[in-house]
């Protein structure tokens, strides 16, 4: 097979990985919180951010573990940056969101107060770390060749396995548990799922925990195998809404594919088209896919 | 001091060129400072009202339009880009006879403008058009032996058009580009672009953009082995672009700026700069802006206390004429270039960017500098002056399109 | 007036309708029983529409219909009401029902800006019978109410003025009595009997057997998506395959 | 500063019509077009096409009247809502935001790259305002032109107006509500929906030619996602569904937005300049966020559009028991 | 006859501050009987159980549980405390496996709920046959029946059934009812909401009707069933809105 087709098709399930972890947040809230919330792109730079914050204070670039660029401490970072960023997600529900569920407001208010706050979050970011580029580490690793002809750095082998970790945790968490069925439960009713003995706002909570904290995370990982900038959530706001609503809101699995499809289509389409147009390559994808299946590709239809 | 003179800026301040920006609109701000030490326009103090533009033509010309009518400026400074220069220009400053002064936008379209008398003359920039950019660039490219280059460039106005020229005189100088690969801002990633660029054999590569993108494109396309046989172009001549590359890949790093030949006046920016702010004088935009600001408001001063657009217009050149009295930088050069114009005296003012003039459409001719990067290190190899320049041009025109 | 002919529709492997013919008769108050999941509203989504049969035929006035979307055959005379009803939460319970009204002319958009005049008299002449309608089933103190503040049988009655306000040859209507008070069912009963002797035809669903009784003839059996009886009142109650599946020993 | 004002209002009533544009898909129908931006590109670049001068190397450059321009700019806007309806009108409401929003970013993208037909990243310039040769001054032209905008505004207010208070308005709502339900009194849902997206379009397309007739210059950064949001901000903070709201939040939004960057300009310190975009971001987004909280049906707030024809006491009942009772 | 489990006081609740729908109703549910509230559509007979329930909000009165206060306790904690409410409309899940809308309501300990599901399947079996059925595919009465077995999952000490009957055939409102007699054997107090008055009075011990959100008659159901006042109230209401 052509190697740029093999090579780009291994680059689309690398960034598509990375862009699942985020879809799943989205995809959660699109369900459970009931609302598309366009903030979570900015969770996904305050957690990178919080990572980069730890990463200066402890000097992680100091003992990377070859081949990678980072050693261990950069576990201590994500953790933090996850934690951070859930509680940030707790805070934003707590000062807006909770007062907009407490009026009763329709769907749309939601999604704009989750607009404006994403504008705050994301200019709070640049007051505070100005509008440059920042990296974990300045130090460039070299890419590693893997037969027949792929280069791929070690880094983002490392972010496939964790995200594959994370995602099969979260899917089996889901399935498997009794707060996964009450996550469902208050995705459909709110009311009915009271009635039925859960707590919906604690329910409410774990939602913010989890998405807040996957997104921490694709921030993280975002920022180890490209760059880290105030805009960098924003600017992966789109491929993250593709790849959830390309697997059908609501499913977990779903955000998964649906972040590798999107990943895998930037990526191969600059093989035929001009790189001009691939932000738009997603888009038409979904557009096409949507076309046959309305829901998604694992999505159910509502009623 | 009891009057003031406003002064319009409009710079890009927030988005992807933000951080540009921002170091180009502190720039202008030094210069304010430094004129009215020297004394103010006419002994008025200058005030120096900055807009931003946010990198939209909208809110450019929205802003344009309350600094013409609201704020009464009669001449403004700016902005970064050529898709919000040129609305801003045909539609509020040039209908309202308002002098505009680019620091950074190198569209060839402004010069077409001009010549079809679109612009009244109201148009100048004190930065090279990208054509001048690029034969300086291409120039330098086969200089160095390199006959196979990639081209990668930011797909702006600028990045295009300059791509386009490089090309061109690439082909025209004997060299060859193997790969033209646009590549858009603020995208999650630029492998699949990168990985594109270096799928011709190639010995060098063409990197055309904003230290932002242009530091990640720089270090995936070094990560995954393509040639360190760079040249750059001039807004990644900055320090930002070295750190967040690494020193040690950069050692065969060229690139082209408008001259900042090694005279007094660049000196005494650079001096100046630094104790302001603390960091060399670097980036994109800086030395031209420091110009704008200063020529026009020396401009001002020559037009008169009650000067509108066309008289600040009308003086523009004047104030550098090729055989008037030499002043520089600083707040000394500053002084002096007033006082000799209160004193009715002709004079040149030669810049942060060294001497320069307008030509008859508002662009600025001038020489072209050739840098690179040793040990971590910006450094200036030579020179191009303006004969050498235009040999390259008539090289480069002739060669059959 | 409605000749259904082998009609089948399955959802995976259930067979929820499984070849049933039923033939409606002009003029006539048809009923449709059978036990809980045996396919009745099943039936109904696929005379009015809103589902597709997997084969079988529909003729409604001889004219095979069953590519038809809902909204033609309403258009064309069948109208039908909701088992579990779908008013329309935040319109007031008057606008519901003049949404029904047949052939609006205001309803192309166009004619709001040539055709005033004429909009302005029809939506009189609508608003009067739609009034009404809302007194006869009492919800005419509601009329300004929004229909999501409606309680569960007034939701049912909504459902009902509805298709009253529409002048429909056939009315499907899938458990109209269920959650309605006693009293109001008297009255509904009296109300279809009316429309009945205009000339309109019913086929209805219901499990009330006191109005299945006192309304329906002839009345058809189903059960676990089949056709198993068809006759009068009498005949249904004395059924032991009847009895056995759907009334059970309670009656 | 009579001259900015003549200008702002005129971007003002530019905006405005996008709104109400906005307001028939969103208020009136529930349709979560968030692709505003891409249907003033097509209306605004359709309009360049047609009125521009003619030029080397570039398909366009008709010349043409500044009408045909406009009619030019709407049927192209429906064309292309048509176009998009078809495809996606049977998505649910968040799908269609977010397949609309990549819609508006591939015309951008198109407009970016399509040099021949849009003059690419440059974008095109010089286009013709129309019967300026009348006007002797720049000051009197501008005052035309707010005219010729005001006077649109007017038309589209009651064009609207007129048939959102129809039994087709109603019947809007009606899908709005509950599609199946619509379905089953025998509304064509597609058909209405169809309409309203196509209206809606058209009306943006034309804003878009106004804007660019109004400024003679068009380029791909004037549709960039950001514009859309600020039209979903006028409509939210006006009031949606409710077309004066939707005038009074164009008008509102747009003195903020502008204002506040003449304020950031003229308040801060001059080291501070550089930060104030930021500031001024924040300082929207907190706008935004409280009008949500304190004030969530918009400035005017939701009017119970009710057919005209309707007699007899309007709005929510409950909420009348309760001033009764208070 | 043992003291009540419920007792209800003076209950004024409604949707809209200043709107009562529920107008100083009072009550008390015996464990082991079955008290059927009957009334005309829009009474507040649905807003009543509703507010016990903890899904609207009370304006004043009292809800006592075991003589304990548990007014305006959220819905959650209210089904914790062992009451059973089920929705007149929207009461299960659609987009949820008839297994998962029981385990929804099922107590945290899964095998106490696989025994209660099986239980369940027991007594509806129309419902072991579509388990992996969602709720939405689900006719009318089979969702009456799932909505049921879900407020029995947890064995709750008061049942409040939403109109059970409504959309059941026949022979299945009898097995229901008869359902409901053998829970109150066994202890279980039922508060039940019901238009069928004839075949709800037969079934129950004790009856009440609400008019315009107070309780207007109230007494032993058979005694009830013979009231000509009862038709009366239904049809009064009528007359009140002409
Ligand atoms: N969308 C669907 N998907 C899968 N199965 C369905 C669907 N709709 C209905 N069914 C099944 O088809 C069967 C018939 O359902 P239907 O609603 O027609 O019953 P019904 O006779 O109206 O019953 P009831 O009297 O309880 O309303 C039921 O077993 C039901 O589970
Ligand atoms: N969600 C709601 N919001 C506002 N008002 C409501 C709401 N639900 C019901 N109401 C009002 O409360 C009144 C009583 O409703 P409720 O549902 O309690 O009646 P009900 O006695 O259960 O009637 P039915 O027998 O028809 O179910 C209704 O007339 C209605 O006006
Ligand atoms: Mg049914
Ligand atoms: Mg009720």
């Amino acid at each position: 097979m052509d190697p740029l087709f093999l090579q780009h098709t291994s680059d689309g399930i690398l960034t598509g990985a990375i862009i699942a972890l985020g879809a799943i947040g989205v995809t959660l809230s699109m369900t459970i919180l009931r609302f598309a919330n366009f903030g979570h792109s900015e969770l996904v730079t305050f957690g990178a951010y919080i990572a980069l914050v730890f990463v200066s204070f402890s000097g992680i670039g100091a003992q990377p573990i070859d081949p990678f660029s980072i050693g261990w401490p950069f576990f201590a970072a994500i953790a933090a940056a996850g934690v951070g960023t859930a509680l940030l997600a707790l805070a934003t529900d707590w000062l807006i969101f909770r007062r907009l569920r407490r009026s009763n407001a329709a769907r749309l208010t939601f999604i704009f107060a989750s607009f404006g706050a994403a504008l705050i979050l994301r200019n709070l970011i640049m007051l505070g770390f100005g509008a440059s580029p920042e990296y974990y580490s300045r130090e460039l690793t070299m890419a590693i060749l893997i037969p027949p002809g792929i280069r791929v750095m070690p880094d983002q082998i490392l972010v496939l396995g964790l995200t594959l970790v994370l995602v099969v945790a979260l899917w089996a968490f889901l399935t498997f548990t009794r707060a996964g069925l009450a996550m469902r439960a208050v995705a459909e009713s709110p009311t009915l799922s009271s009635v039925s003995g859960i707590d919906v706002n604690s329910v409410t909570r774990w939602t913010w925990i989890l998405s807040g904290g996957l997104a921490a995370m694709a921030g993280v990982f975002f920022g180890l195998t490209v760059q880290l900038r105030p805009e960098m959530g924003f600017n992966l706001l789109l491929p993250l809404f593709a790849a959830a609503i390309l697997g059908g809101a609501g499913s977990v699995f779903g955000a998964v594919v649906g972040g590798l499809i999107v990943g895998l289509a930037e990526n191969l389409s600059v093989i035929w088209i001009s790189p001009g147009y691939k932000m738009a390559i997603p888009f038409l994808l979904m557009l096409v896919l949507l076309y046959l299946r309305p829901h998604g590709l694992f999505g159910r239809g509502e009623r | 001091q009891g009057c003031t003179v406003n002064l319009g800026g409009i710079l890009t301040l927030t988005g992807t060129q933000g951080d540009i920006g921002k170091a180009i609109g502190d720039t202008a701000q030094m210069a304010i400072d430094q004129i009215n030490e020297a004394g103010g326009i006419r002994g008025c103090r200058v005030n120096f009202i900055l807009r931003d533009d946010q990198g939209q033509p909208q809110v450019g010309v929205d802003a344009a339009k309350q600094l013409v009518e609201v704020n009464r400026v009669q001449a403004l400074i700016g902005t970064i880009g050529s898709g919000v220069s040129l609305p801003i220009l045909t539609s509020v400053t040039a209908p309202a006879r308002v002098t505009q002064v680019s620091c950074c936008s190198t569209s060839p379209t402004f010069t077409q403008l001009a010549i079809e008398g679109r612009t009244g003359g109201y148009w100048f920039r004190t930065i090279p058009t990208s054509l001048l950019q690029a034969v300086a660039s291409a120039n330098q490219t086969i200089d160095n032996g390199w006959r196979r280059t990639a081209v990668l460039y930011v797909n702006t106005d600028f990045g295009v058009n300059m791509a386009r020229d490089y090309e061109r005189a690439i082909k025209a100088l004997g060299g060859a580009v193997t790969m033209m690969v646009p590549f858009n801002e603020n995208q999650t990633s630029y492998r699949a672009e990168v990985q594109r660029a270096l799928s011709q054999p190639h010995d060098s590569m063409m990197l055309i953009g904003f230290p932002q993108d242009g530091s990640t494109v720089a270090r995936e396309w070094i990560s995954l082995g393509g040639s360190q046989n760079l040249m750059l172009n001039n807004s990644l001549r900055s320090d930002q672009f070295l750190t967040n590359v690494g020193a040690r890949f950069l050692n065969n790093a060229w690139g082209m700026d408008n001259a900042q030949v090694s005279a007094p006046s660049v000196e005494q920016f650079n001096r100046d700069f630094q104790a302001r702010f603390n960091r060399p004088a670097r980036g994109p935009g800086i030395h031209t802006v420091y110009d704008a600001v200063v020529v026009t408001a020396l401009a001002m001063h020559a037009a008169g206390a009650n000067a509108d657009g066309t008289g600040i217009r009308d003086q523009m050149r004047r104030v550098i004429s090729l055989n008037g009295e030499v002043h520089g930088t600083g707040v000394a050069g500053i002084k002096g270039a007033l006082d000799a114009i209160t004193a009715g005296r002709t004079i040149r003012y030669v810049g942060s960017t060294g001497p320069f003039q307008f030509d008859a459409n508002g662009d600025v001719t001038g020489p072209a500098l050739i840098w690179r990067i040793q040990n971590g290190q910006f450094a200036e190899v030579r020179t191009l002056d303006m004969d050498a320049m235009n040999a390259l041009f008539a090289r480069v025109n002739a060669a059959p399109r | 007036m409605l000749n259904a002919r082998s009609l089948s529709r399955s959802f995976g492997r259930l067979k929820a309708v499984d070849d049933v013919s039923l033939s409606i008769a002009q003029g006539g108050i048809t009923g449709l029983i059978g036990p809980n999941g045996a396919g009745k509203t099943t039936l109904f989504n696929l005379l009015a529409g809103s589902l597709q049969p997997d084969s079988g035929e529909i003729l409604f006035q001889n004219r095979p219909i069953q590519q038809k979307t809902p909204d033609w055959r309403f258009r064309h005379g069948i109208a039908r009401t909701f088992q579990i009803a779908r008013p329309f939460p935040n319109m007031s319970v008057l606008e519901n029902v003049l949404l029904a009204a047949p052939a609006q002319t205001g309803e192309a958009f166009w004619n709001g800006w040539f055709r005033q005049g004429r909009i302005g008299a029809e939506e009189r002449r609508n608003q009067d019978r739609a009034h009404e309608i809302l007194e006869f089933t009492t919800l005419g103190r509601l009329a300004h109410e929004p229909a999501a503040s409606l309680s569960g049988g007034q939701r049912k009655l909504l459902e009902l003025a509805r298709i009253l306000m529409t002048d429909p040859k056939l009315i499907l209507l899938d458990e109209p009595a269920a959650g309605v008070n006693p009293a109001l069912v008297e009255t509904l009963c009296e109300k279809i009997l009316a429309l009945n002797a205009r000339g309109i035809t019913f086929l209805l669903i219901e499990h009330n057997m006191d109005l299945i009784m006192r309304l329906c003839r002839p009345i058809h059996v189903m059960a676990q998506g089949k056709m198993i009886f068809e006759g009068d009142g009498a005949a249904v109650r004395s059924d032991p395959r009847v009895i056995d599946a759907y009334l059970g020993d309670v009656m | 500063m009579t001259a900015y004002l003549i200008f702002f209002f005129t971007v003002v009533g530019i905006y405005a019509i996008a709104v109400i544009g906005l307001n028939l898909q969103w208020g009136f129908t529930g349709l979560f077009n968030a692709g505003v931006v891409g249907f003033l590109a097509i209306g605004g670049y359709t309009f360049a096409i047609l009125t521009g001068p003619p030029r080397a190397d570039f398909f366009g450059g008709f010349s043409m009247p500044f009408m045909v321009g406009i009619a030019g700019a709407i049927i192209a806007s429906m064309f292309g809502a048509l176009l998009l309806g078809l495809a996606t009108l049977k998505l649910r409401e968040d799908y269609l935001a977010i397949t609309t929003f990549g819609i508006a970013i591939t015309i951008q993208l198109a407009a970016l790259n399509s040099d021949w037909l849009t003059g690419g990243n440059l974008g095109l310039h010089g286009i013709p305002r129309p019967l300026q040769d009348l006007f002797e001054s720049n000051a009197a032209y501008g005052v035309f032109y707010l005219g010729l905008v005001a006077v649109t505004l007017g038309i589209v207010y009651w064009g609207v107006e007129a048939i959102v208070r129809s039994p087709w308005g109603r019947v809007l709502k009606a899908i709005r509500e509950d599609e199946v339900a619509a379905q089953s009194l025998g509304k064509n849902v597609l058909r209405y929906r169809l309409e309203a997206l196509m209206l809606g379009a058209g009306l943006m397309g034309l804003s878009g030619a106004l804007y660019v007739g109004f400024i003679a210059y068009i380029s791909p950064f004037d549709f960039m996602p950001i514009v859309t949001f600020q039209i979903w901000t006028m409509l939210i903070l006006g009031g949606s569904g409710n077309n004066r709201g939707a005038i009074l939040g164009a008008l509102v939004v747009w003195a903020i937005w502008s204002g506040s960057g003449a304020l950031v300009a003229n308040m801060l310190p001059p080291v501070w300049q550089a930060r104030g975009g930021a500031l001024q971001s924040v300082l929207i987004g907190l706008l935004l966020v409280l009008t949500l909280l304190y004030r969530p049906r918009g400035l005017i707030g939701e009017e119970t559009t009710i057919s005209r024809h309707v007699t007899g006491t309007t709005g929510a009942g409950l909420t009348k028991k309760k001033e009764t009772k208070a | 006859m043992s003291a009540p489990v419920l007792t209800i006081s003076n209950l004024v609740a409604g949707y809209v501050p200043d709107v009562p729908i529920v107008r100083g109703a009072s009550l008390n549910v015996i464990p082991g009987s079955i008290l059927t509230v009957l009334g005309p559509n829009g009474a507040g007979k649905s807003t009543l159980v509703k507010a016990i329930a903890g899904l609207v909000p009370v304006t004043s009165g009292t809800v006592m549980l075991d003589g304990k206060d548990v007014t305006s306790t959220p819905a959650h904690a209210v089904a914790g405390l062992g009451i059973g409410y089920v929705p007149q409309t929207e009461n299960v899940f659609t987009t949820l496996s008839v297994v998962d809308n029981l385990k929804v309501s099922g107590s945290p300990s899964a095998s106490d709920t696989r025994m209660a599901i099986e239980r369940m399947f027991v007594l509806f079996p129309d419902l072991a046959e579509r388990r992996r059925h969602l709720g939405r595919e689900l006719s009318g009465g089979q969702r009456q029946m799932l909505a049921f077995a879900r407020a029995l999952m947890r064995s709750p000490r008061v049942l409040m059934p939403d109109e059970p009957s409504a959309g059941l055939s026949p022979k299945m409102v009898g097995i229901v009812f008869e359902k409901l007699q053998e829970l109150a054997a066994t202890g279980v107090a039922v508060l039940m909401v019901e238009q069928n008055a004839k075949a709800a009075l037969r079934a129950s011990d004790r009856g009440l009707v609400l008019v315009e959100g107070k309780e207007r008659l109230e007494g032993p159901a058979r005694q009830l069933l013979d009231d000509p006042r009862l038709g009366e109230l239904y049809l009064g209401k009528i007359d009140e809105a002409a």
